[in-house]
């Protein structure tokens, strides 16, 4: 069985059949992990990444599972672990090693770095470093889409730390209180930097903060692709039918250090085992395998596709300039 | 009729609203209420919920709304019960607000109207002049007019402005300062200072309330020979660096006076800003009037001795004028 | 039977006999009462009072009931609206007067006005205006308790719309986290200024957002003030033993305008009556009557002797002198 | 063995924690992590989790619990990850913390430590200076250490002060600066500035890493016959103004110098106390050096050009020298 041309663009939200579907969540899964690996593993340890680098190893699947179900226009919202809809927007992988290198050819012109990063025209909101401050900002973007009876929905993602912060509270408050179409995608990976989870709240699960603001939340596994894109559809369904935001907590696992340079030694050994088994690519391709949806040479061709492109836009990357110093002190202010 | 400061700021949104269906209203008690000073009264009845949108006891929430509103292309203009809460949507306004345009080139055309000032017995969390606190973020644009004239004009610009707008209104001019204003519509450019008072012998450099007690002093002034100029910067971010030192060189001398606290305000960047390049112009010190580093007093004899007022104004312009 | 003499100074916590309680109760409900119509429907009318007013008017029995459990060590953290909290520590009626006409005699020598007072010595810490942000405060005073192993509590006050603020929620989850021994007493008059509970917050009850922290929550009713008393001794127990925050919510209603100068047309008329016969001092006063714990001349010697009590601090804090101007710049530092 | 400035403010408060039972350290990941920077590398294991606490991603909170804990008599220490990420607690600090002395006579003594400064390719959030965003607001205390041995004795000064201290520490400087620190206790005044390079012909006022860029600078200058004298401010917040005054009466030429962007920044208030103060004896005008009014970014040769360094530092004060 061939693979699917990759589709860059996601189309959203439409019935796909489910091989069809796996095949896409495959495709961007693959995608992101290749480009960070290559990243973290690679360029930075080659003194060829500027600054700090954040992956999203092992959380994939939420990324792509609930970013497939966002519609073209809706306003996404990545947190520091979701390149992968960056790519389902169709953003090159060229652009996004530029922004890493700190090239012209990034989507910030190099004035930012890392995940640091958004698209006016593809409706995705970089995030500033500030954990959660986007929450309110999305709410923003939801209540504009209220404002013009549109049925797009404003997509937040953020981690389990970010919760904790006053701007999550204040913006998830007002959403609910507004009944704005914002769909917030928690990915619980049980640390913040080095801070447990039971450090950073005292409840169990960031869903039981849903009640706290009168919105429905949920629980998903957050390695299965899959309930990942179901809960999301619900969350997308009750959001566009005006009944205000909806939370799905995504239980998973950041399978590395907090950024690049963190050996996470915090980490009791065992939870690399536990959570390495269940690692969200290799478990849909086992499930691909199962069901006749794909074969082992579909899966290696889709890797080593992913590779070259990957090798290509590296390549393209390094040749991309710096920026000139002359653009220094433009665009702190709309020209006149 | 003469129009009063505050109802000059309701007439100007309320134009822009009109005008274009993108602009709307974000805060605390604005609508049925009408805002604490009444400055939004009327206008949830005329463009409805819709456009008219209370908000829970949420500053953060409130500009991080507005943000995001703006980044799918609306205006929203939002007020702050008292400039004193602006405080609490800090984070907001300097990280979000003011920098994304220059990060990945995304406008924020948002507004925060902030009711500031002294004057009203309101102590420590009432009466505060926070414009210094946002004039060291690049990305933001801070206005604070002095007249119903420039109120109107500036919060219309305010709204139509492509970048993040502060709007300092004073709250003891609200009532106090009525003119006639213009039939037809007009507008007052952000960026532009104005000499509000033509004189030789120094120049007041000043913007808000202080324009008023500035020209109080500059009648005394007068009468004892003194000419006084008086500039009213009217917009604090950016400065209009050419009619500043336009009038330092005109007259050689100056005071830079201000209500917010002395240390750390405007008026030390507005004073180096002459001292770098006015310097040969200079014929005296660059003086400060402005209140003394302390939070603001309640008491009425304690905020009396914090404001400036006309008397102060006087005797340092008198010792400058002599200089 | 004769009136206990006013005991100013709670000795907290210890088990009064009821009808004794009811008389403390009472008592300070009265004062509370008298001081602040005396403010509101005045002086102020009288243009005696510098700044705005905020009164407690209905809302007494929750100040005086979760008051007197507090021990004379713990730390208080009273909203706008809990002047009593203040008799009850022993500050004079004298000193609130003063407070409200900027004289040197107030708590803050005039530096400050009207709510905005704390006493050091007292462990009474000053609200500032920025609602809630006394929660992250409170719990840190709470750090400070059990950081020396002592036994006391934190008591923070606040009302219904102070709980959509980030520092609410930063607050109660740091404590909730740590464990800290905090009692976090909520008012739910139902209104925030001109704002409606349902367009403050998308949850019934604010102790729906319990838990979202893993702390025990719950509802009494505000106007009864044994209700409030007996529920705020649980939440003290709970806290005291090293459990963490412990959550009331007193459902009551604001009997006034916002401040002094708000008519509240927005409040709908039949909520004024209906509030108004659950008043909780006329409701203590019919429960003293029915047990046969007072009868209706002790009552009115209550009433006539507060009244006197308060006439007499009139008249000395109006004696009192405003601050000299010479003392503007004093105590922005420590002395050196 | 020298001791780095990162080691001499862990050394600090390590000494402080020995001595008072009553500090304790609060912030993310200083526990186990040792903090972001590794600053508080060992401390828990030595003192305990009851006096190293670790906190959820809550500035507010944590510097809300901090004044909260002074209050009850108790010297808290805590750690911003980033100084970036101290606007996400200004209303706590500019609101709560600085006002308590003067409004009730509450004493309010937090040190909050900020790890701030460019030069690492952090970006637009990981590299401000935010000093100038709490200059303004009476009751604050803000230092701002250059070297190990300063580093140290603020920090220890910091937590003995009766007042909210911001402590500003410079990231590029953590473990490229070093020095050998005396065996015996000694603390550095704050609020006091120190002249460590004696000139005749200008004086450059600066602090922090652009000490060290002063330095630099004015070696050069020393060998075409420029004599410069550096004045390193060590507290920003109250300003030193007889060690600056007596600097500039001697020299008669200034340069105002600091990392952070130029407009509202601390060189701002330094250049009008200066102009108003010390006038007469100016022989020319008083010049900033900062970053230009831009977000800091990213990309090396863009946020080479946005910081001062000693080159740019030379051009001026040729320049001035020159005058
Ligand atoms: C307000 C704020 N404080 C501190 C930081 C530093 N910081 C960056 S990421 C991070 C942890 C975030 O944890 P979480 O929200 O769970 O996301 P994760 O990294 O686990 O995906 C911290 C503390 C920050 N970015 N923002
Ligand atoms: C951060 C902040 N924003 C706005 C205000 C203005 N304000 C003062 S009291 C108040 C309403 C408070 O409502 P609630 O917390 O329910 O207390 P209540 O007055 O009802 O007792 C508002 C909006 C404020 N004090 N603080
Ligand atoms: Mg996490
Ligand atoms: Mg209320």
């Amino acid at each position: 069985m061939a693979v699917a041309a990759p589709v860059r663009l996601s189309t959203g939200g439409e019935a796909d059949s489910e091989p069809a579907l796996a095949h896409r969540f495959l495709y961007y899964m693959r995608l992101m992990r290749e480009a960070e690996d290559r990243i973290e593993r690679k360029l930075y340890r080659q003194g060829k990444i500027v600054g700090g680098v954040y992956v999203g190893r092992g959380q994939e699947a939420i990324t792509v599972g609930a970013g497939l179900v966002a519609q073209p226009d809706d306003a996404l919202f990545p947190s520091h672990r979701d390149m992968a809809l960056f790519f389902l927007r169709g953003v090159h992988p060229r652009q996004v090693f530029a922004q890493y290198m700190g090239r012209v050819g990034g989507l910030t012109r190099g004035r930012e770095g890392n995940m640091h990063m958004g698209d006016v025209k593809l409706n995705i909101v970089a995030i500033i470093s500030a954990m959660a401050a986007s929450v309110p900002v999305a709410a923003g973007a939801a209540l504009a889409f209220k404002y013009r009876s549109s049925k797009n929905v404003a997509w937040c993602f953020f981690g389990d730390g970010a919760t904790s912060r006053g701007d999550w509270h204040e913006g998830v408050n007002f959403a609910a209180v507004q009944k704005l179409p914002l769909v917030l995608i928690c990915n619980n990976n049980q640390y913040a930097y080095s801070t447990p989870l039971e450090k950073q709240m005292a409840c169990a699960n960031v869903a039981d903060r849903g009640p706290a603001y009168g919105l429905p939340s949920e629980i998903v596994d957050g390695n299965d692709v899959f309930a990942v894109h179901a809960a999301a559809q619900r969350a997308a369904a009750h959001a566009r039918d005006g009944l205000g935001p909806y939370l799905v907590e995504c239980k998973t696992f950041r399978m590395t250090g907090h950024s690049a340079h963190d050996p996470a030694d915090y980490v009791p050994g065992h939870l690399w085992e536990q959570w390495g088994a269940k690692d969200p690519i290799a478990r849909l391709e086992r499930l691909m395998l199962e069901k006749g949806w794909a074969d082992r040479s579909d899966l290696d061709h889709v890797e080593s596709e992913i590779r070259r492109e990957v090798d290509e836009a590296v390549e393209w990357a390094e040749r991309s300039p710096y920026p000139d110093p002359s653009e220094l002190t433009d665009d702190v202010y709309a020209p006149e | 009729m003469p129009t009063t400061y505050l109802e000059a700021i309701r007439e100007g949104m309320w134009e822009e609203m009109e005008r274009d269906p993108s602009v709307f209203l974000l805060g605390e008690d604005i609508g049925v209420y009408g805002g604490a000073f009444k400055v939004t009264a009327g206008m949830l009845d005329h463009f409805g919920e819709r456009r008219v949108v209370d908000t829970p006891i949420s500053e953060s929430a409130i500009v991080g709304a507005a943000i995001g509103a703006s980044l799918m292309g609306l205006r929203p203009v939002t007020e702050m019960q008292f400039s004193d809460f602006i405080t609490c949507a800090y984070d907001q306004i300097v990280s979000f607000a003011a920098k994304c345009r220059y990060r990945w080139g995304a406008a924020v055309p948002i507004v925060i109207r902030a009711p500031s000032g002294g004057g009203i017995h309101g102590g420590p969390f009432h009466s505060q002049n926070p414009e210094a606190l946002f004039t060291h973020t690049p990305g933001l644009k801070v206005v604070a007019p002095a007249t119903a004239y420039d109120a109107k004009g500036l919060i219309k610009s305010a709204i139509r402005d492509n970048d993040p707008v502060l709007f300092f209104e004073h709250k003891a001019l609200y009532r106090r300062i009525k003119e006639d204003l213009p039939a037809e519509e007009y507008t007052v450019p952000i960026g532009k200072a104005k000499v509000v008072r033509e004189g030789r012998d120094l120049s007041i450099i000043t913007y808000g309330a202080m324009v008023h007690a500035a020209m109080e002093a500059a009648g005394t002034l007068d009468s004892e020979g003194i000419s006084v100029e008086i500039v009213d910067l009217r917009t604090l971010q950016p400065l209009d660096d050419d009619t500043i030192l336009a009038s330092v060189r005109k007259t050689s001398k100056v005071i830079v006076l201000h209500e917010a606290t002395l240390s750390g305000g405007v008026g030390g960047e507005v004073s180096s800003r002459i001292s770098e390049r006015a310097f040969e112009h200079l014929d005296g010190p660059i003086v400060r009037i402005a209140a003394p580093d302390t939070p603001v007093p309640f008491s009425p004899p304690l905020e009396e001795a914090f404001l400036p007022n006309a008397e102060k104004i006087v005797e340092k312009a008198r010792w400058l004028a002599r200089y």
